[in-house]
């Protein structure tokens, strides 16, 4: 979760706007779910906390129920439903499942999963652009993971496509 | 173009290596555990650097006085209450004239409080928190791009002024990432070999110490550390000002709240782009920018105060504005950061009233 | 069928905030047991200070004094002091014992302070992380020791039991491990001895207990009981360091 | 000698320690996932169940009760 | 009559055992040795009475802070650098709002400084040099005889709020004697039954804490303290004055500094019957007497701060005033007691000039 | 005729402010001496911390850096690790290194800092009136153990070598006392050995002197010179501690 | 040096006066000679440090010399002359000595110096009057020496009758 | 063996532990006052000293100098 919130920061930096990623830390105690806030303008950004989020990406159920509840009217969530079945969905937003653990079997990785919902993600997001991203892929993998570049590149590319279907 | 994004710890931690910064000392605390991370990880890659982890913050201050004394740039970070801790160690160098940075992470307070942020430490920070007459620069950044900065730039206030440098940071800035272009590696640090300890070779022997047997000398003593604050006071004022000219109300905020309050007064302009609010950024807290506030009210009678604590940046703008301006003030102490939008609604409510009561 | 095993009385019937598999939650059962055996509940006072079991009052039913980091032993002298009568015992991760509190810690124990010390050894700074602890063990890799704890610049890991037993006036002091039935039982044992002294005010009195952190030791949960017996134990034997006669 | 035993779901964290530790193989991990969003262990139902008492001295979360004959 | 001689140490040691305080932790540091000296004789003569020294003054005031959650009336001292080690505690303390007393005999600072005294420490004192939003009552004696009182009180004053109450002596005030009439033992001690950890029988476990899981618990709790502290401000505000009737010019001064200005402007009294000086002492510092000073300024117009710091109730007389007034100051800082001679000279100097002035 | 013996030079040619008798006085008199046989004077960087030592600077002719009380060790620490080739050694009262600063002290140890802890252990916290230190005496009548010391209540005093000596990166630990010839050479010794460990980076260094403080013992000085070997060296026995091997 | 200044103190504090004790401390630093000083007045005490002294009792040479200078123009300073030898005396104070030691022999108890040189002292002061100090001697001296009432009041009494003679 | 010593006075404090370990009892304490108020010693001028140093080694204050032949 946090890595690829990292890596839609990153893409959205080399596109020179201005970001904030801010992980979520509970309380100095053990436990819960992990989450993260990537703020993405044309402006300097004032709070890195998004009260009120335009897009959310639920990785799994109880994630799906918090957040969805936050977004704005005419948001957007994304989410994985290869573990999520939406027993409701929020009437004045959209939503849509992307199967990506299936997916990501598929493409014979199962950790490029992140990956399918990113390339998902920017296809509903439009805050970047696929060229970009995948020009920018190197950096944003950084240099140890050169190696996975392709199938994380074809990962993106798939989860961008499936949305097109 | 360089940017990189980055943890705002880690800008902190990696500006001061930029810096010459060679010796770190510290100890886990929540919400800074990711800059002795970054320094346990870097140092060892530098050459000559130091990466210790204490064993307290009351050994890390101590190491800290040890190595300056030795003539290191040297850094520890810490939370609050570990600061608390540390305020014993920041008189004595004080005392001894030493410089160091001190990097706070402000979570909330008192007590364990809770690990995320918040602004109640600005007292503490401001007023020597320790005993006896002394201060400390206090720099406030809002932006990682700034804690950098900032952190880069400590460490020469620091040994311009043989005195403590603290950045106060909060859990917000320490926590996120942003994009940030680290300052170019200092290449020629001062000379400090007129003071520092190093054996008494072709020399008297030296003592760097704060104690004074006879009660003038450290009458003296005092003395001269307040001359030495007053020019501080007098060089070293920092401040970003927003469209103070035509402002009918003029905020105040520093850190995290300023940020927030952008955003506000932002909002607003969006929704009525007739409303006039300006802002006042102090960068640093002390020396505290008093003058362009007193300045600012010649022509601005409404002054609005916004910090993430129940208030004491206030006291400093009452002193500035010394009885010629209404202060307002919204606080909101302890690890809650509300949004602009909210802190919007305040603002514009002040700022409404504030005209309707004036076209009365 | 009869009952043998319900769960404490003295727990909090909630879950609690520790991981899987995480020691803490063990030693927190073990001792909700002794305070339902040995009718204790309404005469003890915990003292947790920070670390991963900051929050035992939701854990235990009991009366507590959140303590600053480091500073159990010193808190729970003040509240022993005042209230002889009571069970008095801090709750103290490694860190917290053994870095910023050894001083409290040693003189606590010197006094002969009629308190126990509950110190779970984890070999880490687990709740800020997974940081260097002053138990961590040569070599190991941790957060703050990126390239594995070197002896030559960091020291070689503390033995708090093995120091404790100098002073004249601890009374009791044992390390154990709650990683294996066997050990589970013996780390019972050696608590309830612990109370026993104290009630006896024969002085001061430690358990020690290697402790499994499978969030920042980066392992399976059976891993790292694994880990404790084969590691851990060889670097911090089992076993009673001191004891003296109860009166 | 014969016993059973009782798993609280909700005070379970599929840590498996009781699994690794019944002599007789009685428990596994299930497909409940509590409200911490834990698999939880249970008993199962077709293996006998000596009453030793050993997955309840692991268990760290105190979500087993054990009885006996 | 039951007037004795005694040390200042003395007198608050013996208070402290009359108001019912029966659980010392210290540690020695000049000048207030003779306090936990005089403790560690008598509380092992008083029923329950016990003294200990602790290990240093960190574990000490968390001594105070394991015993004030008993249910004790307890009490520590120590001078400034060890005050500065309690703050951490001190925090924790005001967080959990448990009551204590916390003896200050004020020395030289900043660091190690001088033994002797000095007012150096009022902002740690009345801002919390703890971190956090939090306040601690400040009680500022100027004779042994209120040493002895003021201890007496704080005590009530700390059950009352549940707040740690500060005791600010200093060096001259710890070391003097002066006849003493002792308060009577106190008979009937506040019931803390509610609130103590004492065994859950009968009743829920309690916890004494700080530290708060959710963001907006802790957010809560300060504004809780808050009110309670906007409370103590509303009730607990102590001063003394002379002759601001007919004053021209008003001194403020606490403590020892008081006891010279009050000898300074009798000195001037009988030099000049005519000389219209008047006295401001506040007798609490936090709570500050803020509005007896802005009341009289209605009146008078300057206003003559002396401490023995550089300068720092002098922020206070500032935010006070709000601008409605002229602040003059004088200060020696650091171990130097200047005669009232000396003082008499600068006042004597500023009230000529400002009344040549006025009548220009 | 040959001089054989003149007042060292590393000594400042003022009187210094001890009471007559004093240990500190023939420590430092010790210390100096070696500084010139050794030829360390210009190497050598002392940190004195508040205690009767606390002016060592206007006795001792090299460089100094005041300590808070306590807090000796972590400033050596950061000394040294910024100069590692200077000889760096704290100056530390038993009040200081035993009781507040115990922590540090440890620490410094454990990691085996190359820095020397001279320990003076006087019984007393004698700077500031001779209250009860962690070394004082079971009984020991002090200004704040007016009744003597209970070990009951206080516990017994700590021994600093023993302790120390169980930690692994310990070099070189040794007790000695200044109270006759014979001891003083032997204290001489240990100091020259505890700098050539330093010198030669084995670990960290201590030499604990069990050293007369006439005043606040209220003793004359020879019988103070008596009352050292009497009772405080039953107490505290001398010797070697520890002692690795020098690279 | 400091239990006489207590005398004084205690005895001008019987008899209803204002008075404050002050005992001198150098720095946290050993040696140097002990001093003490006492305010006797009829008002409340401004500052317990005298600046100008209008009596000063010295015990011995350096204290001789250290306090004769701050004494106010016209000033008193009894000295006691079996350790004092006086090189020169300010020519604008009076000045008194008193061989408290052989007359404290004479006594035969070495320990009543201080009580001999005490008469002397309220004699030339007239801070206290002799019989108020002799009443109160009991309360003075404490429980623990009521044994040497006798000899301590003879003491007080020869030395307040030496300066008759 | 035959020797000498010197005494600073300004250094000595009179602690007399010269006096105690001389083995020739060379050293006594003199009428001489120093200017901290010390009666000092010295040694008697009629006594021999075989220059063994055992005063200089104890001397806190290091105000002797020992001479030998
Ligand atoms: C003065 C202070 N310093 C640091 C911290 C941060 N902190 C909280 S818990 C902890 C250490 C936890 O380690 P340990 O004591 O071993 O307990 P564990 O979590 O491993 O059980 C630290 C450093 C704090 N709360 N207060
Ligand atoms: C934080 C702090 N606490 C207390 C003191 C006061 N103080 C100065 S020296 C000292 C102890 C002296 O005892 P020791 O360390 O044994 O040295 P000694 O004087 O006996 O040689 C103390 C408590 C201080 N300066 N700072
Ligand atoms: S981090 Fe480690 S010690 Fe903390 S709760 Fe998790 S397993 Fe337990
Ligand atoms: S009681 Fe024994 S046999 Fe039964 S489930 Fe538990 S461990 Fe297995
Ligand atoms: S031991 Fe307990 S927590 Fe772990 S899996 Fe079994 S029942 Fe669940
Ligand atoms: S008080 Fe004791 S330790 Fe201090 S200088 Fe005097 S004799 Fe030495
Ligand atoms: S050198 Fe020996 S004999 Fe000569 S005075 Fe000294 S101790 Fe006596
Ligand atoms: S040993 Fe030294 S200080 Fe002591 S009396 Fe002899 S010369 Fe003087
Ligand atoms: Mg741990
Ligand atoms: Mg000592």
């Amino acid at each position: 979760m946090l890595s690829m919130g990292q890596a839609i920061a990153k893409a959205a930096m080399m596109e020179g706007k201005h970001v904030t990623y801010m992980p979520s830390y509970g309380t100095e105690v053990r436990g819960g779910t992990a989450n993260c806030t990537v703020t993405v303008s044309d402006e300097e950004i004032a709070s890195p906390i998004a009260s009120e989020p335009e897009f959310v990406v639920a990785l799994n159920q109880p994630s799906f129920v918090r957040f969805q509840s936050l977004l704005v009217s005419g948001g957007f969530i994304l989410y994985n439903s290869s573990l999520i079945q939406p027993d409701s969905i929020r009437s004045d937003i959209e939503a849509m499942g992307v199967p990506v653990m299936e997916m990501a079997s598929k493409l014979g990785n199962a950790k490029v999963a992140n990956m399918i919902l990113l390339g998902a993600f920017i296809k509903v997001s439009n805050l970047i652009s696929l060229d970009n991203l995948l020009k920018n892929l190197p950096d944003i993998l950084g240099a140890g993971k050169a190696k996975l570049l392709k199938v994380n590149e074809e990962a993106i590319k798939c989860g961008y496509n499936y949305l097109k279907e | 173009m360089n940017k990189q994004l980055m943890y705002g710890t880690h800008a902190v931690a990696e500006a001061a290596i930029q810096a010459g910064c060679r010796y770190f000392f510290g100890y886990p605390i929540t919400p800074q555990n990711e800059l002795p991370e970054y320094m346990s990880m870097r140092m060892p890659q530098v050459e000559g650097g130091v990466f210790l982890q204490a064993e307290s913050e009351v050994a890390a201050i101590n190491m800290v006085l040890g190595a300056a004394a030795a003539g290191a740039r040297v850094m520890t970070s810490s939370s609050s209450p570990g600061i608390s801790l540390k305020q014993e160690g920041i008189s004595y160098m004080a005392g001894q004239e030493l410089p160091a940075v001190i990097v706070n992470i402000v979570r909330g307070g008192p007590g364990l409080g809770h690990i995320s942020f918040s602004q109640g430490d600005y007292f503490q920070s401001t007023r020597g928190g320790g005993h006896g007459d002394y201060r400390t620069i206090v720099l406030a950044p809002d932006s990682v791009q700034e804690m950098a900065d900032m952190t880069y730039e400590a460490f020469d206030l620091a040994d311009k002024y043989r005195n403590p440098v603290i950045v106060l940071g909060d859990g917000i800035l320490g926590q996120i990432m942003e994009p940030v272009v680290m300052p170019k590696p200092r290449k020629k640090l001062p000379d400090k070999s007129d003071y520092i300890v190093n054996g008494r070779i072709g020399r008297p022997s030296r003592v760097i110490k704060s104690f004074f047997v006879a009660n003038k000398d450290l009458e003296d003593h005092n003395w001269k550390l307040f001359r030495k604050f007053q020019m501080i006071e007098k060089n070293e004022v920092r401040f970003e000002t927003e469209n103070l000219e035509d402002a009918k109300m003029v905020v105040i905020a520093y850190g995290t709240g300023a940020r927030i309050a952008k955003g506000a007064i932002k909002r607003l302009k969006k929704e009525d782009e007739n409303i006039r609010i300006g802002l006042i950024r102090p960068t640093t807290l002390w020396p505290f920018p008093s003058k362009i506030i007193k300045d600012t009210s010649r022509s601005i009678s409404d002054f609005f105060v916004f910090e993430l604590s129940t208030g004491q940046m206030i006291d400093d703008v009452k002193l500035a504005l010394e009885g010629s301006g209404h202060v307002h003030f919204y606080g909101r102490p302890g690890s809650v950061v509300p949004a602009p939008s909210e802190l919007a609604r305040v603002m514009a409510r002040q700022y409404y009233q504030l005209q309707k009561a004036k076209r009365k | 069928m009869k009952k043998v095993y319900s769960r404490p009385k003295s727990l909090h019937n909630v879950a609690n905030h520790y991981c899987p598999g995480c020691g803490h939650s063990i030693i927190h059962r073990i001792i909700a047991e002794l305070l339902d055996e040995m009718d204790l509940q309404g005469k003890a006072i915990c003292v947790p200070p920070p670390g991963c079991a900051v929050l035992a009052y939701n854990c235990l039913d009991i009366d507590m004094v959140e303590a600053p980091h480091g500073r159990g032993a010193a808190v729970a002298t003040g509240i022993k002091r005042v209230q002889p009568d009571s069970l008095v015992f801090s709750y103290q991760g490694d860190g917290d014992l053994a870095a910023i509190g050894l001083a409290e810690t040693m003189h606590a124990a010197n006094r002969g302070e009629n308190i126990t010390a509950i110190f779970v050894n984890n070999a880490v700074y687990a709740m800020t992380g997974g940081q260097m602890a002053p138990t961590t063990l040569a070599g190991m890799k941790t957060s703050t020791s990126p390239y594995g704890r070197n002896p030559q610049n960091e020291g070689h890991p503390i033995k708090v039991c093995e120091i404790l037993s100098m002073l004249d006036r601890v009374a009791y002091a044992e390390r154990v491990a709650v990683n294996s039935p066997a050990n589970i039982k013996k780390a019972k044992k050696a608590t309830k001895k612990a109370f026993e002294h104290q009630l006896n005010k024969t002085g001061f009195s430690i358990v020690e207990y290697l402790s499994p952190c499978p969030t920042n030791w980066r392992m399976g949960t059976i891993e790292s009981c694994k880990w404790v017996d084969d590691v851990m134990a060889k670097n911090f034997p089992l076993g009673v360091f001191k004891e003296v006669k109860c009166k | 000698m014969k016993g059973t035993i009782t798993i609280t779901g909700e005070f379970c964290k599929g840590c498996e320690f009781c699994i690794e530790y019944c002599p007789k193989d009685k428990i596994q991990i299930t497909e409940k996932i509590n409200s911490k969003g834990y698999y939880t262990a249970g008993p199962k139902e077709d293996v006998e169940c000596n009453g030793c008492g050993l997955c309840a001295l692991m268990c760290p979360e105190a979500a087993i009760e054990v009885y006996r004959e």
